[in-house]
């Protein structure tokens, strides 16, 4: 984490903090997709959502990060708008900025403004050339994806919600999520994944099963 | 008193006791529309012709009600957005929804009978007159509201969506009341002027009243019909089991 | 700069930047002029006639561009993921709105209130009356932005809702156009006071800046489940 | 029914399906009733004025509601990738482009027109008049839709390009405004002969359906690359 | 592919059909992403082409479908219009249509009608539920990804493009393709695909270097 350190002198979040889920259920519609979903996560952990496609994987991470209201059951988590990152399917990138101006907007809504070399060498970490005039349009999707693990380097928050967060990458862009997410864990964060494949660093597991 | 509607409302939250008691209600309810409009037609017939308006002025025994019941439609959807989005009154939306194409209707009788009476009366089907110009505007957003409703698949989406147009297109109703009003008093050419209106004699406005009051009951017995359908509708839906169609 | 200052500002400005970049800011105000030289076409070219009605039409004109740029203005956010992020920002939801709403105001609707005046010398409106135009137009646009936000949202879950925004959003822009032309007529006309008319935009402009953000906030939400 | 003429159906179809819903085939008709509406507000609500102007307000109003409809004609295709697939079947995508155009047309464009009647009761135009001016949007409208198509074409890499459509399609369609416009005027004035405008109407709208289709695979060709 | 039988009886492509790339180069604006590339494939093979992300897979595929033109060197494939499938990114799905409709679309594309029965046979093989009531908008990014792939089984075309062919998939899911690209290689088919994992079914692989 040498050239985040520039940023965040290694910062480390609260220990005492935790996420659960109790009796969860969740509705779609008319559909009850799961329900009496139950984990707890303290800091330091990661969870890693299994299931089939379906069974409710992605609505479960939106529960979590307050988008979509719970059916029944009751979930303790750290307040979204300061302790929590999604990143969904929608990746939330804008075709028409740059890579650094793009980089700019999730320093500035993390509240701080840095210099463009800080904004180079965090493209640099996440393997991406061009920073300054390489639209995000014109990237591949794998460079895309890499693009937004910049908001969990920029904005430290104690709560990682990835909604299967290898989709694309090449094996140095899985490391880099296993090595951001592993440095993530040792400073106290927590981190819930959806994701179909194995996760070097979850340790722990919740199998959702369609409700039929 | 306030505490006892409290406790009736509270009551028929409960969408089984609703269907209960519509389930009594609704066909002494349509007996009584029926029977009100069908005397008040009775009436309306025996009415003497005007000496001005000839047998046209028997469009008016339609046309006024049917006003008066879009003005009291989109009331009606506004109260049970209230209920619905504040008091957290299950019904309030199937309410606001079932009443929405009822008052959108009884809208464009009004708009249509008054064209037919406008044709003979002022020579011309549409004036850009204040009243008629907030009516059609009032019909607009009664569209707006129903096509809200019918844009979100999601029904709790929907739902909350349409609630909050109905609240904030309430306030605008009588902001363009107002607004239209004044825009046509300062413009409107003397040229076209409304039928000047004689104090209403008592052959035509107890009749009227009948009819008024027909038109209302006519107004709740439809309504409470679309609800029940409206009920039945999302418990078929909530039943479904998973692999079976959720909308009937 | 404070955090919470610093997100409301980047919101604001990534929104004109972006309506910028996409040549958005440029392509408002050609639709101005086109739609102004569209009008004698079906109109028939009479100048006197084009004059008197010269407020009228550039009002109906503006609110019509208005709506035409109003239609994407959450859309594209809701699609992209951005809506969700800016719903785990540490800043109110309805400020976020107001961010948002602000930068289209200052990216979109601003440049064409100021291309106005080009428009009327255009549709031969004297060049003294013009600024009786232009203050209406200033006090009477928020309204319209803020109004017709309130459609884009309410249509934001629904695939093309353009029209849908259209359709939700014109019955609240009667109160604002009946009192712009009066004004815009006003002007033309000598010995009409000018000053009530654009108190009345004026309010109509706050009161919708009270209901407004809090309706959009409540919409956008609930679109997002 | 042979296997191309199956997937002209389905494209067409397809096209007609999902604007009817999604609603749009309504919101077209609404928004033209409304920005007739708001015209009298902006323009004063004089009878003899508004029927004097009638054809060539309904027809500026045709033409903005089918330009706004336009704009997202291709664009939400080629964003989900529907466009790449649509390169890919054995039919000549001049065809394909058509086969949506049509779809277009029948489904938005049609109803709109059909609406204008009822909409010049609205502006006081006498009923008797109404035939020539419907005939006229009959004759102009394809050419409105084709041209407008060419514009929404170009547009379609450009994200958020609906005003540029709006840009590129209207200087197309100052001569079918302006001929529209007199056949409209011409129907209201007994003893002008209508006859030469819908002509002409009838032959702009053919030579696009010749031109258009070429431009618009050409356009959408080079904006997938 | 008992329930595709009912549609197809097992159609054998063509055996002399090749796909070949000769020093084949690819420029993406002002850059040349990768060149002389150069394969060959006959029927009843696979290949996969790997690459770190933003090495061009997806472009080459988009040059095979014909929808990019390629900048230098030669291309020999099926005429794209008859004989070709490309799934990429974009997934080419409407949102207000149900997956009855969608199978419907897909069979008209194809040049034919299928009945109901069929369609819900074929969205039970690809484990889909709700066949004519559940809009596809509403439907798991999995549950989208197994409905493109109805295209590959209604409508036999010799070259399939599959870029990312795993992406969002469940363990079932990930074996219906390799069940569905097994039974094409069979049938004398050729498949390209991209991938950042394992795929069984393909016996190549090119690998594409960044041309730094
Ligand atoms: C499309 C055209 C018309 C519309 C939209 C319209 C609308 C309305 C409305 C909204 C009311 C109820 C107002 C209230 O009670 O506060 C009303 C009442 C009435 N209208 Fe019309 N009207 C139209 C045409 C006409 C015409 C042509 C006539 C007769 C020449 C007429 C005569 C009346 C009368 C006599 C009343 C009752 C007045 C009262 O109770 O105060 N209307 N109309
Ligand atoms: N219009 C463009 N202008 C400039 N560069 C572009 C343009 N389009 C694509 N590129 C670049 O072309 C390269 C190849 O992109 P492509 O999508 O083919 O990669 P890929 O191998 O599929 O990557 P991934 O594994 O991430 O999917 C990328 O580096 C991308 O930045
Ligand atoms: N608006 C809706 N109406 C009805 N059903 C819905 C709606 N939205 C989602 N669903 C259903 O909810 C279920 C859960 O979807 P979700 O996206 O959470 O699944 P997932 O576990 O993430 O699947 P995947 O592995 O494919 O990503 C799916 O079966 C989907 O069809
Ligand atoms: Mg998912
Ligand atoms: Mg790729």
């Amino acid at each position: 984490m040498a050239e985040t350190q520039n940023l965040f002198s290694n910062l480390q979040h609260s220990r005492d903090a935790v996420c659960r889920a109790d009796g969860l259920a969740c509705a779609r519609g008319a559909i009850t997709v799961f329900e009496g979903v139950s984990f707890s996560l303290a800091a330091g952990q990661a969870l890693c959502l299994r299931g089939a496609n379906g069974s409710g994987k992605s609505s479960l991470l939106r529960q979590l990060a307050g988008l979509l209201p719970a059916a029944a059951g009751t979930l303790t988590h750290p307040d979204p708008a300061y302790g929590t990152h999604y990143l969904g399917h929608a990746d939330g990138l804008k075709a028409a900025l740059t890579i650094a101006e793009t980089l700019a907007f999730d320093a500035a809504l993390a509240g701080y403004r840095a210099d463009n070399d800080a904004y180079a060498d965090i493209a640099a970490r996440l393997g991406l050339a061009g920073c300054d005039w390489q639209f995000v349009g014109d990237l591949s999707a794998g460079q895309k994806r890499r693009l937004t693990l910049a908001r969990l380097i920029m904005d430290p928050r104690p709560l990682w919600l990835l909604d299967e967060p290898m989709t694309a990458l090449d094996a140095a862009g899985r490391a880099l999520v296993t090595d951001l997410a592993e440095a993530h864990l040792e400073n106290g964060g927590m981190i819930i994944a959806a994701s179909h494949e194995t996760l070097d660093f979850a340790d722990e597991e919740v199998l959702l099963e369609p409700r039929r | 008193m306030l505490k006892a509607l409290e406790n009736i409302s509270a009551f028929y939250a409960n969408p089984t006791r609703f269907m209960a008691l519509a389930r009594q209600v609704h066909r002494p309810l349509w007996a009584l529309a029926i029977g009100v409009l069908a005397y008040g037609l009775y009436r309306v017939a025996y009415v003497p012709a005007d000496y001005q308006q000839g047998d046209s002025v028997r469009i008016m025994f339609v046309h006024v009600p049917a006003a008066w019941m879009s003005l009291f439609g989109y009331s009606f959807i506004f109260i049970a957005s209230v209920t619905a989005l504040i008091f957290r009154h299950p019904l309030g939306h199937v309410a606001a929804r079932a009443a929405a194409p009822v008052g959108a209707v009884f809208t464009l009788l009004a708009l249509i009978t008054g064209s037919l009476w406008g044709q003979p009366m002022w020579g011309t089907w549409w004036v850009w007159d204040a009243r008629l110009t907030s009516v059609l505007v009032l019909f607009f957003i009664y569209l707006g509201y129903i096509a809200l409703w019918q844009a979100i698949d999601e029904p709790t989406r929907a739902a909350r969506a349409a609630s909050i147009l109905a609240i904030v297109g309430f306030i605008n109703v009588p902001i363009v009341k107002f607004s239209v009003d004044w825009w046509n008093t300062l413009h409107q050419p003397a040229s076209v002027s409304r039928l000047a209106r004689p104090a209403l004699h008592a052959d035509f406005l107890y009749p009227l009243l009948i009819m008024g009051a027909g038109f209302l009951v006519l107004f709740l017995a439809l309504t409470l019909t679309r609800m029940q359908m409206e009920v039945l509708r999302q418990r078929l839906r909530a039943r479904a089991p998973k692999g079976e169609p959720p909308h009937v | 700069m404070s955090g919470l200052m610093r997100i409301f500002a980047a919101i604001c400005s990534q929104h004109m930047h972006l309506s910028w970049r996409s040549g958005q800011t440029m392509l408002a105000v050609s639709f101005l002029f086109i739609a102004i030289t569209l009008l004698p076409f079906g109109l028939g070219p009479e100048l006197k006639l084009l004059r008197a009605l010269a407020p009228g039409l550039l009002w109906v004109v503006l609110a019509i561009s208005l709506l035409t740029g109003l239609e994407r203005l959450f859309q594209a956010d809701y699609e992209d993921g951005t809506l969700d992020r800016l719903l785990l920002v540490p800043l109110a939801f309805e400020a976020v709105v107001l961010a948002k709403l602000l930068g289209h105001y200052l990216a979109l609707v601003l440049p064409l209130i100021l291309a106005v005046p080009l428009a009327g010398l255009l549709l031969n409106i004297e060049a003294a009356r013009l600024p009786v135009l232009l203050a209406a137009m200033l006090c009477g646009s928020p309204a319209l932005v803020l109004l017709g936000g309130i459609g884009a949202s309410l249509a934001v879950s629904v695939r093309r809702g353009g029209l849908l925004t259209v359709l939700i959003a014109m019955p609240f822009y009667v109160p604002v156009l009946i009192f712009g032309a009066a004004a815009g007529r006003a002007g033309l006309e000598t010995g009409v006071a000018v000053g009530p008319y654009l108190g009345i935009l004026a309010a109509l402009s706050a009161a919708s800046l009270l209901l407004a953000p809090f309706a959009i906030a409540a919409a956008l939400r609930s679109a997002l489940r």
